[in-house]
């Protein structure tokens, strides 16, 4: 399995801070979930990182078996 | 590691952390710099925040902040750096974040605090959320944050 | 004595005073500031530079620092401003000025301790001589610590 | 009498921190002193402070009994 992970506001929208996905191309995985998360989750000001770096092209992510997909919404510190 | 991030101290605090302290401690280990310019950022006393809540990702939060901080040391002639910020639920006057910077010139010490909170502001993996009667809300960077972070794009280093 | 003026502590220090103390003071005092911003100089230690003394002048000095905190505090909002500056002989590692400045706008905090050291540095009632192995040399302010002051000339007030 | 007072190097030029002189324009008394510390005086980045404030025309002054004037060099603090 591959885990996907969503942070921040995305945690409320998908109802959980994590869950695990069979692996595949990421549009595929993406297409699995809730219609609702899947958009919340291509929102443009939301980033991707995977196993900690983030990524680029989006679209040419395949995930592999314990791969960890991040969803990235704007970031707020200090 | 570059070599400026060795003399960096760099936290990721998931339990509150004394401010004073820290600022003790890092005066103590620079007794002989010129200056040196910290800043604390507390959850503030507003009408109805009744918690504030940082949440982190751990592969990416602390390895960011300790990207800054070599980011900062390349940029400012400093004698020494320290970095702590929470993560976590925190109450109205619980620090946030601490900043020390110390130099042998003032202003080095001055831009390095400043630059440094602007990134840690709104260009570091933390996400915020605070409690009110009416419950959580997540709170989104503010325009200003990125002029703030936007001053340093063309400017000289001092 | 204008309002502002009121919140702001204001000290010419005769005896050595303990920074980290102060801060903590500083700090307890202003526990709901959304940021606070501290800057500390201390004695440097550079080649042979045994002491430095720094001297005042009783009717002015103290009356030109508290008129700097009224000018601080009229141009950024505060909700605190303490200046401490010491005036006698020192050692390295010695602190000689302390500026604390808590506000609810980080900004503000940093601006506010950052024009009154400018201040403090080239515009207040004090004179520093530093002691070598060739005995004792009047300190001159360099031409950094004028076009420090004059940035602030005609910039608006963030 | 009246009390100058010499601040930083002026201190160093007059050997002294201070001295008691005879009232009257301050030409008058600058002129009674010694050569050396009378143009030290009159250099212009020096200011003058009469009983604490600052004097605008330095031509101008008289000092009376009780007055205290203090010469003020360049300064520099922090």
């Amino acid at each position: 399995m591959a885990r996907l992970v969503f942070l921040g506001r995305l945690e409320d929208v998908a109802g959980m801070p994590q869950t695990e996905v069979p692996p595949g191309p990421v549009e595929q995985v993406l297409a699995a979930l809730a219609p609702e998360l899947a958009v919340a989750l291509l929102d443009e000001k939301v980033r991707m990182a995977l196993n900690g770096r983030l990524i680029g092209d989006r679209g040419a992510v395949v995930l592999g078996k314990g791969d960890e997909l991040a969803f990235l919404p704007p970031v707020s510190g200090g | 590691m570059a070599a400026g991030a060795e003399m960096a101290d760099v936290r990721l605090a998931l339990d509150p952390f004394d401010p004073a302290a820290e600022i003790a401690a890092f005066n103590a280990a620079h007794p002989h710099a010129g200056g040196i310019v910290t800043f604390l950022g507390q959850v503030r006393l507003t009408g109805g925040v009744e918690a504030l809540e940082l949440k982190h990702y751990a592969p990416m939060t602390l390895p960011g902040m300790e990207e800054l901080a070599r980011a900062v040391r390349a940029r400012w002639l400093l004698e020494g750096l320290s970095i702590i910020h929470r993560s976590g639920v925190m109450r109205p006057g619980d620090p946030i974040v601490l900043v020390c910077a110390a130099a042998r010139h003032r202003r080095d010490a001055f831009a390095a605090a400043d630059f440094a909170m602007d990134h840690l502001k709104s260009q570091s993996w933390f996400w915020k959320r605070e409690k009110t009667a009416a419950g959580w809300r997540w709170i989104e960077p503010r325009a200003e944050d990125f002029t703030d972070l936007a001053r340093w794009d063309h400017s000289a280093s001092r």
